[in-house]
């Protein structure tokens, strides 16, 4: 049964894919790309990885939804843009690769089992129980934290694009029909609860300070298109701050776990160290994520600071 | 400590986006010399008793990341230091130019970005963490490509990102790939591990064409010209002189540690040497035919950058050890030479069209007159592009000739020859317009002091190195850190 | 033909079919959308080879891989965005390329 | 302080330093520099012969190296040969910076002049003082960046050209140079100029090897050293001004080339060696032709200094000559012409000068009747004509003659014919020249641009005078011990080649 | 000490002339006390004294050759009465610093040229006098000069140019650069080497052979006075001089050589007297006498050739013949200058005529006379070479036509219209140079006493009679139709001197307009060849199209999938 389930999930990704290459219009590419990622996020929960699957649904198929949807918005709407000229020459090459590839993926051993071993022999000694937050916040916790560093960096580049120092006073109209507006209302105070919630949960199932990040941004994010300015209603410093406590306090942790115990990133024993870190992670990650959405659209600028 | 070098200049990056005017330039030029500071005693460090390897955070190799600081990457960190530093400096007058104001907060938090992912990108033991680092790279170097704010400097930057982006994604498959085959992503313990099966051969694949992707070698150089060219003149020296060495060591890393013992790599390594004999060719062609000057000295990066590459080939197919200690020694010094003398011609470029409000080559009459030391630089740094011989780049010509005619791969020779030949066209297409007499009336703004001697301070220093080689023939011998104590030299 | 096949194949065809996205269309986004799904292709890949239906459970560390993979691409594409709103702002055409560049000399 | 080790350092950075302070001094300081000018000069000169005290009577052999680390180390060693070349080139530079100071009056850069002036006379030096062929690179293509910028120094539209020229010609001789070097060292590992017999030892099967590396390197030199399909750069360079191609183009560039071929043959192949390669054969030819051709196209040129540049390009040709055919006399024959050549063809280009910057006469025709206007002038021209002829109280006749015998003594007397071909031809240029000045009645009315003492400021007469003085002098007594020929006969006999 | 002063007095005097003003006109009055110190030279040292120099040019070393006294006397007697001929006439164009400056180069050239007894000091006194005289030849500074000067110019560079070889090729078949050593080694060479083709002809255009002697008729009428007094007296001479240091006379026997000279020199001898017939200038007349005379010398020589011992009795022959030709051939062309300035009276004409005469019949070989003395012992010598029969008769006949042309000559020189201003001093200095000519055979008893002749003895009086008067005879009755027979017999050689200039000028023309080889390095030019190849319009389009196409995003993603097929596959094959 798993068999026939995994095929249909595989077919459907690949036919979507190839739609979306195919299509001619823009939006219908961004539409078929919002189920790719919905299709993908049933994926990650078939293959068992559940907090993938979230983080999946509220960015790739959420947030990069709302991106595109707002760029596009933004383009000279030109109608239907010429059959798409996927050049003969290359659909050969890529059959090969894709081939190729796949030939490759045979010789994986069959008895593969990569580092689960290794991480739950190393679980114990961890404040964390649930494996993957243990892994992503204490054996590889320099990962995490320069991603978040790449999240910052993509946050100053679309500031230095738009030249402006801080996103306060950006709006968009409100929706004219009352009934999004009420959704809004309703919709809101239980997506910052299932947020925490995700973020509490983390420490021994499932969930974690990306997850409820993402779901605290997907909430700001709403907030912005009810034509409320969130985020910039924020002063610009306690703007900055909640922008840079996630990066700042991986920082702190490395400065003091490399003159307390000559070990760079090593968390102390206390739960609390850890969980603070995760706390201000997910709080930058929402408004890191939030920023990126509100700071793109640049026409309707109030004033520069 | 090499820690260090990653915290110092993120943290210097948070303060300047924070602080304003003054404060700013104090806290980058503060993060700046921490840095170049850290990174001096690292080298000493490591000169003395050897290559460093720490895991963070307390979990050793399989499951947590470590860095290591051997060699080869020290060097190259020296090399980001040594130009970082003068680049800052450069920059402090730079941006607070009337002109350059608004843009100054976001140059200097971006450019710190960047200095903190290229030191941590050098130290990287880890797969995965490379990816990540890569990435954090191209971002940063991308929006600072895209911060001179024209529609040219837009596009090119954009094309920058995307090819980046891509390449980016092909080495994550890589990665994927061989975590499929070993199992643990330390690069050190993948190396050991050894493994030639189908699965390694297409990560080498994916991987080693993202980073060529990404290091601008021959097919894949089209976004490199406009992306330098119309970058502001700083900014575009940090991207040759040291983004493109960043994937490059990259490169360097998974052929001869990640893949050191196996026998994928000797067919490969000739596939390389060619596109890197055409890189020459082409790009120094390309720069003699440009009328730009940032063109010009964006399209001799593609043509000395297909000088390094020429390191697979020979390390690769030679026997004798001691050949391939030469080899490597030449492609080092090649790097560190060129990173040092085209971050001095791109900062002694932007002076000249600070000056002369224009970047045509034309624009340059007569600066003999009006920047003698700019024409000075111009020259230094000339000289150890084109090699000749007080130079860093004599040295590197030298040995990479050295290593070509021992190792019997004769026809590679022509890189070097031909290429050396067509340097020293474009160099002095530059060079004679100092001679040729200005119009009367090209007004000549004066240049601020201190960016001259910036410029000038890289270029002495391309040319010092020359005379230092044994240190460097002895970090690269006895001082790397290999997957098994057979070290580097199979 | 285990699930981890049936994925890892899906994966790298989808791998396939973005680049082919990235050279079909010379419109912007067109470009950036098919680079996200060549990132679903290869966080896909990861997650087939971290999957044993009964024994042990899912690998941690290819999911820690690609929740970093998945914040890192957001961000990437929220930047090349609006690097592309930018440029549309400026010259009016979402296109690279449509006029001769003026690298030429 | 063991002057063994200091003297040629001091040597090298007396005129490296002046270059560099005089670099940086500002345009109006026209005291102070001339002062830094000369007393460099004259520092250089008396450093150069308490030197050749100390070698020739004290038999102290100067040597300095130290590694560069790259498998080769940087050599300085002073033996006879290079002793001739230091002595020709900072005596020369003295005369040469007196005339330039006189010559470039009010000019404006005077500093840049002066500065690349002395740096090419730092690399001179060098090459002179190499005590490997790797050393002698690096001061090589260092003269090539030096000449560069005095060749442009006029900074008009020739100028550039003729400069673009140079360029395009002596970077690929540099090239070829490098290639020639590094593979020597990759196959006969580093060799010092003393151990001349190391390439026997190699097998025979890297014969073939040795013959290209020895032609790439011929080639490479025959470009400084204007063999004639390489010779296109010597008389475009001309535009430059007068000192410059006096000192550069006649003296120190185009002698670093023949110098670096007497190297090549003499210390690096060894001269019988070579010879059993069969490798003099063809170089005896090239540069019979160099000889023939030079002097044929300076009989076709009307502008004076053009046709002493041709000149030039056929007589340095001599002593590349000297060095392919294997007899004493004749090794002798070309060390000798080293010097005389260059105090010869100074003297030229110093009269060439001074009619050129007092009456702005350029052309041949222009020439008519200038002795009654600058009898002195004429006069030294006559003299150093009548040496390049070969006429014999000149210093060109010894050359010439040792030459001769040399080229009779190894049976190829067609080489004979060759030397008194060029000879002919020479007197063919010359003589008219000299016809015109002293017996022709002028044509124009001379306009003096420069007022001096004499008929020209001091500064042009007094090097003139002392070179062709030289020039006589190295003629008349010949025989003497210390003279050019007695050191040129005691390095053939140091090489073991002179009886 | 005594021997540096014969050679570089005159440079000294040289250098006084150089001096402004007044010291030019001290120099030039005192030009005749340059020659005396070699006369003192010649007259106080025994013949085989030798004087190193060892540092002048390579060890060079002076001294007396074989006949070097002899030499020596002749050349500096000439020298003495030339220059004191000049120092006592007109200040005029003489006096100028470059006619005295070069007249002591060449005077020096000429003295050291005799006395260096080794071939570098020889060859540098040979090229300083030939460079010299060229000065002098121009010094008119007229047309006629100038063609004169290049034509000389031209040959003497080409005769140095095989004398150098020459040279340079004896100087290295024998041990040293000494004579001393040549001359034997050069015995020991197969006489159809080379280096005897070299020397003979290098001398044979300075002593002006017969296909060699264009220069000469030339310039002779364009040199001043005393200047070609000198060159046809004592530097032709030089000629002869080389010959006999490089050439193993008296050593080894050369028949073939001999008999080359003998024919050339006779050739030379009637050609000189016929060709002369033929001219009117009187200077030209005279150098015509002097190609005939230097003919008879070449005869003498080559008789020399034929056996050793026939040298030793040719030897003192020809120095007979040539002090009796350069005291004569001088007097002849001073006498002409005096003949100029005495053509105002009637009666002291005559009176020159007359004395004129003398050097005349000495040079024909009258009785009484150096010349008679001479040709008797060459009819000895030839007695004892047992060629007595033709060759006596031919020197006769020899002797009649220099009459001839003697007698045409003064009949010219009285009948021209040129009147200069006369100078008592200098008419004095001729007449004793004419009395001395008159003592001649006297002075050669003091210096070969050996071949005394009885002047009473009735056979040498008719043999050297008869010639003379044969010649007075032929002279009466061809006066009218001499000057026309000859003139287009023998217009044809000094047409030849023209045939030198206009290829001369052909050549010069051609040089100049297209170059040679202009267009070959023109396409030699590596530069314009890179410009054209870089800079062209076709390859910069190419460049451009491809930087273009790698642009585009089909192309690029095309090569990155392409690349990673390839690296894999080649890994792969590589493990």
């Amino acid at each position: 049964m798993n068999l026939a389930f995994d095929l249909l999930v595989g077919l459907s990704l690949v036919w979507v894919a190839w739609r979306i290459v195919g299509s001619r219009d823009h939006f219908q590419a961004v539409v078929l790309f919002i189920t790719f990622g919905l299709i993908l996020s049933l994926a990650w929960t078939r293959l068992q990885s559940p907090d993938i699957a979230i983080a999946e649904a509220a960015v790739g198929a959420g947030l990069a939804g709302v991106l595109f949807m707002d760029a596009l918005g933004g383009l000279s709407s030109s109608p239907g843009s010429p059959r798409p000229a996927v050049p003969l020459t290359l659909l050969f090459p890529c059959l090969i690769l894709a081939s190729i590839m796949a030939i490759a993926v045979l010789f994986v051993p069959e008895d593969f089992l990569g580092l689960i071993p290794v991480v739950h022999g190393a679980l114990t000694d961890t404040s964390l129980e649930y494996p993957v937050t243990a892994v992503l916040l204490d054996f590889r916790a320099y990962d995490t934290w320069l991603e978040l560093g790449v999240l910052l960096v993509a946050v100053l580049g679309v500031m230095g694009i738009r030249r402006i120092g801080s996103i306060s006073g950006s709006r968009l109209p409100a929706p004219a029909d009352p009934v999004g507006r009420w959704i809004i209302r309703i919709l809101l105070p239980i997506m910052v609860l299932i947020g925490g919630y995700l973020l509490w949960l983390g420490a021994f199932a499932p969930g974690g300070a990306f997850q409820g990040g993402v779901v605290l941004a997907a909430a700001g994010v709403m907030l912005w298109q009810a034509g409320h300015p969130s985020l910039g209603l924020l002063p610009r410093l306690w703007w900055i701050v909640l922008l840079f406590c996630g990066f700042l306090s991986f920082l702190i942790l490395a400065f003091w776990s490399l003159f307390h115990s000559g070990r760079m990133l090593a968390h102390p024993e206390n739960k609390l160290w850890i969980l603070g870190v995760e706390y201000a992670a997910t709080i930058s990650i929402a408004t890191c994520l939030i920023s990126l959405v509100l700071a793109s659209p640049g026409r309707c600028r109030v004033r520069d600071n | 400590m090499p820690e260090l070098l990653v915290l110092i200049p993120f943290t210097a990056a948070l303060l300047c986006f924070i602080l304003k005017g003054v404060l700013r330039s104090l806290a980058a030029l503060l993060g700046a010399s921490l840095t170049f500071s850290a990174s001096a005693l690292l080298a000493a460090d490591v000169y003395q008793n050897g290559a460093i390897r720490i895991s963070l955070g307390g979990w050793d190799a399989p499951l947590g990341i470590g860095l290591s600081a051997d060699g080869l990457s020290v060097i190259f960190l020296l090399l980001t230091a040594i130009v970082g530093l003068m680049v800052s400096i450069y920059c402090v007058p730079f941006f607070s130019g009337l002109h350059e104001q608004p843009l100054a907060r976001h140059f200097w938090s971006l450019w710190m970005f960047l200095w903190g992912s290229l030191n941590s990108l050098f130290l990287v033991s880890d797969v995965f963490n490379a990816y990540v680092v890569l990435e954090l790279v191209s971002i940063s170097a991308a929006a600072l490509a895209a911060l001179s704010g024209t529609a040219a400097s837009l596009r090119a930057a954009l094309r920058y990102f995307l090819t980046a982006m891509a390449g980016s994604m092909a080495f994550l498959l890589g990665v994927g790939f061989i975590y499929a085959q070993a199992g643990t992503l330390d690069m050190f313990l993948v190396g050991s591990s050894g493994g030639d099966g189908p699965l390694m051969a297409m990560a080498l694949g994916l991987m080693t064409v993202g980073l060529i992707m990404k290091s601008a070698l021959f097919p894949f150089h089209f976004w490199l010209p406009p992306a330098h060219g119309e970058a502001k003149a700083p900014v575009s020296a940090i991207l040759s002189a040291l983004v493109m060495k960043g994937s490059f060591f990259l490169l360097l890393r998974i052929w001869f540690n990640v893949f050191q013992d196996s026998s994928l790599t000797v067919h490969a390594a000739s596939v390389l040497g060619f596109l890197g004999l055409f890189a020459v060719i082409w790009g120094s062609y390309q720069a003699i035919i440009q009328s730009r000057l940032k063109l010009i000295i964006a399209y001799s990066s593609i043509g000395q950058m297909g000088y390094l590459f020429l390191l697979f080939p020979l390390v690769l197919t030679t026997v004798d050890a001691a050949w391939k200690i030469e080899a490597w020694t030449a492609c080092v010094f090649q790097a560190v030479s060129h990173g040092l003398a085209k971050a001095s011609l791109f900062l002694a470029a932007g002076n000249l069209i600070q000056a002369s409000g224009t970047d045509n080559l034309r624009s340059m009459r007569n600066i003999a007159g009006s920047l003698p030391m700019t024409t000075f630089t111009l020259a230094l740094a000339g000289i150890s592009l084109m090699g000749l011989p007080p130079s860093g780049g004599f040295v590197a010509k030298w040995m990479l000739l050295q290593s070509i005619l021992a190792s019997g791969q004769w026809w590679l020779a022509a890189a070097p020859i031909l290429g050396g030949l067509l340097t020293a066209g474009y160099i002095f297409k530059i060079l004679s317009q100092a001679f040729v007499p200005g119009a009367e009336g090209a007004c000549c703004k004066p240049v601020c002091f201190v960016m001259e001697k910036a410029a000038l301070v890289l270029a002495i220093f391309s040319i010092l190195i020359g005379f230092r080689a044994e240190e460097v023939i002895f970090l690269l011998t006895d001082r790397i850190c290999a997957a098994n104590p057979g070290g580097f030299w199979p | 033909m285990n699930s981890l096949l049936i994925y890892s194949i899906t994966a790298t065809s989808l791998f396939t079919i973005g680049l082919m996205g990235l050279a079909a269309h010379p419109n912007l986004i067109r470009k950036i959308i098919s680079l996200n799904i060549m990132a679903g292709g290869v966080f896909l890949f990861l997650i087939s080879l971290a999957y044993h239906p009964d024994d042990p459970g899912v690998d941690p560390v290819p999911q820690a891989m690609v929740l970093t993979g998945i914040v890192v691409t957001i961000s990437a594409t929220a930047f090349a965005l609006c690097l592309a709103r930018r440029i549309t702002e400026i010259t009016g055409s979402s296109r690279l390329e449509d006029k001769p560049e003026d690298t030429d000399s | 302080m063991n002057l063994n080790f200091w003297l040629p350092i001091l040597m090298l950075s007396s005129s490296l330093f002046t270059g560099l302070i005089i670099f940086f001094l500002k345009e109006e300081k026209v005291g102070l520099r001339t002062v830094l000018n000369l007393t460099g000069a004259v520092f250089k000169v008396v450093a150069v012969h308490y030197m050749a005290y100390r070698l020739l009577v004290l038999d102290q052999i100067h040597h300095v190296s130290f590694s560069m680390g790259l498998g080769f180390d940087f050599a300085l060693r002073v033996d006879f040969l290079s002793l001739m070349f230091l002595a020709l080139s900072s005596n020369l530079w003295l005369v040469t910076t007196l005339y330039a100071v006189g010559y470039l009056e009010g000019s404006p850069n005077r500093s840049r002049f002066f500065g690349f002036f002395s740096l090419c006379v730092t690399a001179c030096t060098g090459i002179a003082m190499a005590g490997n062929l790797i050393t002698f690179f690096i001061f090589y293509e260092f003269l090539t960046l030096a000449t560069y910028p005095l060749v442009v120094h006029r900074q008009t539209r020739e100028a550039l050209e003729a400069g673009r020229i140079y360029l395009w010609y002596t970077i690929l001789g540099g090239t070829l140079v490098f290639v020639g070097v590094v593979w020597l060292q990759v196959l006969a590992g580093p060799l010092d100029f003393i151990d001349t017999g190391a390439l026997q030892s190699l097998g025979t099967e890297s014969h073939f090897s040795l013959c290209t590396i020895f032609l790439i390197l011929i080639m490479g030199l025959g470009v400084k050293a204007a063999l004639v399909p390489l010779h296109g750069w010597l008389p475009v360079a001309m535009v430059a001004p007068a000192p410059v191609s006096a000192l550069l183009h006649a003296v120190a560039v185009v002698k670093a080339g023949a110098f670096g071929i007497v190297r090549v043959v003499f210390d690096v192949f060894g001269r019988d060696f070579a010879g059993s390669l069969g490798l003099l054969g063809p170089l005896a030819a090239a540069a019979s032709i160099t000889i023939i051709f030079g002097s044929i196209r300076a009989l076709s040129q009307t502008d004076l200094k053009k046709r002493l540049a041709y000149s030039t390009v056929s007589q340095v040709s001599y002593i590349t000559l000297g060095a392919a055919v294997i007899a004493p006399f004749s090794t002798v024959g070309a060390i000798v012409h080293l010097v005389h050549q260059g105090i010869m063809k100074v003297t030229l280009f110093f009269c060439a000068g001074n009619f050129a910057e007092t009456l702005g006469v350029h052309n041949i025709h222009q020439l008519k009747g200038v002795a009654r206007r600058m009898p002195l002038t004429a006069l030294l021209f006559t003299l150093a004509a009548f040496g390049m002829i070969g006429v014999p109280p000149m210093a060109g006749f010894v050359s010439k003659w040792y030459l001769g015998l040399g080229s009779v003594d190894a049976g190829s007397s067609w080489i004979l014919g060759v030397l008194v071909a060029s000879s002919l031809l020479n007197s063919a240029y010359f003589l008219p020249i000299i016809h015109a000045m002293w017996f022709e009645k002028p044509v124009q009315q001379w306009k003096t641009l420069r007022q001096g003492l004499l008929e020209a400021p001091w500064m042009l007469l007094v090097p003139p005078v002392f070179t062709a003085g030289a020039a006589l002098f190295a003629g008349l007594v010949a025989a003497w011990q210390w003279s050019p020929l007695g050191l040129a006969r005691q390095i053939a006999t140091g090489m073991g080649i002179y009886p | 000490m005594i021997w540096i002063a014969a050679v570089f007095f005159p440079l000294v005097l040289a250098a006084v002339c150089m001096l402004p003003g007044a010291c030019l006109r001290a120099g030039f009055r005192m030009i005749f006390l340059a020659p005396l110190p070699a006369l003192l030279l010649a007259f106080t040292t025994q013949g085989t004294a030798e004087f190193e120099l060892t540092f002048f040019l390579l060890e060079s070393r002076l001294g007396f050759g074989p006949h070097g006294k002899t030499f020596l006397l002749i050349t500096s007697l000439s020298w003495l009465f030339a220059s004191l001929f000049t120092a006592l006439g007109p200040r005029g164009s003489l006096g100028k610093r470059s006619f005295c400056v070069m007249f002591l180069l060449t005077m020096c050239g000429n003295l050291g040229l005799v006395l260096s007894r080794d071939a570098v000091s020889f060859y540098t006194f040979f090229a300083l006098m030939t460079f010299c005289a060229y000065s002098l030849i121009v010094h008119s500074k007229k047309d006629s000069a100038y063609t004169a000067g290049r034509i000389y110019l031209i040959m003497a560079v080409l005769g140095e140019g095989m004398l150098m070889a020459g040279i340079i090729t004896s100087v290295f078949l024998s041990p040293s650069h000494y004579f001393d050593q040549i001359s034997p080694a050069l015995g020991s060479l197969s006489p159809g080497h080379p280096v005897f083709i070299f020397l003979f002809a290098g001398f044979g255009v300075k002593a002006g052979l017969i296909f060699l002697h264009f220069w000469l008729p030339l310039a002779h009428p364009a040199a001043p006075t005393p200047a070609s007094a000198v060159l046809s007296a004592a530097m032709i001479k030089a000629g002869i001089l080389g010959w006999m240091n490089f050439f193993p006379l008296g050593l080894v026997p050369f028949a073939s050589w001999a008999s080359v000279l003998m024919t050339l020199g006779l050739g030379g001898a009637f050609f000189g007297a016929m060709a002369g017939l033929g001219e009117r200038e009187p200077k030209i007349i005279l150098a015509y006498s002097s190609i005939s005379q230097m003919g008879l010398m070449v005869f003498c020589l080559g008789l020399g050739f034929l056996d050793q011992n026939l040298w030793i009795m040719a030897g003192p022959v020809l120095f007979l013949l040539v002090f009796n030709h350069a005291l004569s051939k001088t007097a002849l062309f001073l006498g002409i200058e005096v003949m100029y300035s005495v053509s105002v009276s009637r009666g002291k004409k005559t009176w020159t005529a007359m004395l004129m005469a003398v050097p005349a019949l000495a040079l024909a070989g009258a009785p009484f006379t150096g010349g008679s003395q001479a040709k008797y012992l060459l009819k000895e010598v030839l007695g004892a070479a047992a060629l007595s029969g033709f060759f006596s008769w031919v020197i006769s006949i020899s002797s009649g036509l220099t009459a001839l042309l003697m007698i045409h000559f003064i009949r010219q020189a009285a009948s021209a219209k040129k009147h200069y201003p006369c100078y008592a001093g200098r008419n004095m200095t001729w007449i004793c140079l004419v009395v001395i000519i008159l003592i001649l055979p006297w002075i050669f008893y003091e210096l070969y006493p050996r071949n005394r002749i009885q002047w009473m003895d009735p056979l040498l009086f008719t043999s050297s009679l008869w010639p003379v008067l044969a010649g007075l005879a032929a002279y009466v009755i061809l006066r009218h139709k001499v000057y026309p027979a000859t003139r287009e017999i023998f217009g044809v050689l000094p047409g030849s001197a023209e045939i030198i200039d206009r290829t001369w000028h052909h050549l010069k023309h051609r040089l100049k307009t297209r170059g040679v080889m202009e267009s070959l390095s023109a396409r030699m030019n590596l530069v314009r060849f890179s410009d054209n190849f870089v800079q062209s319009k076709m390859v910069q389009k190419i460049s451009h199209e491809l930087e273009r196409w790698f642009r585009s995003w089909s192309v690029s993603v095309f090569l990155f999938i392409l690349m990673i097929i390839t690296i894999a596959l080649m890994a792969w094959t590589g493990a």
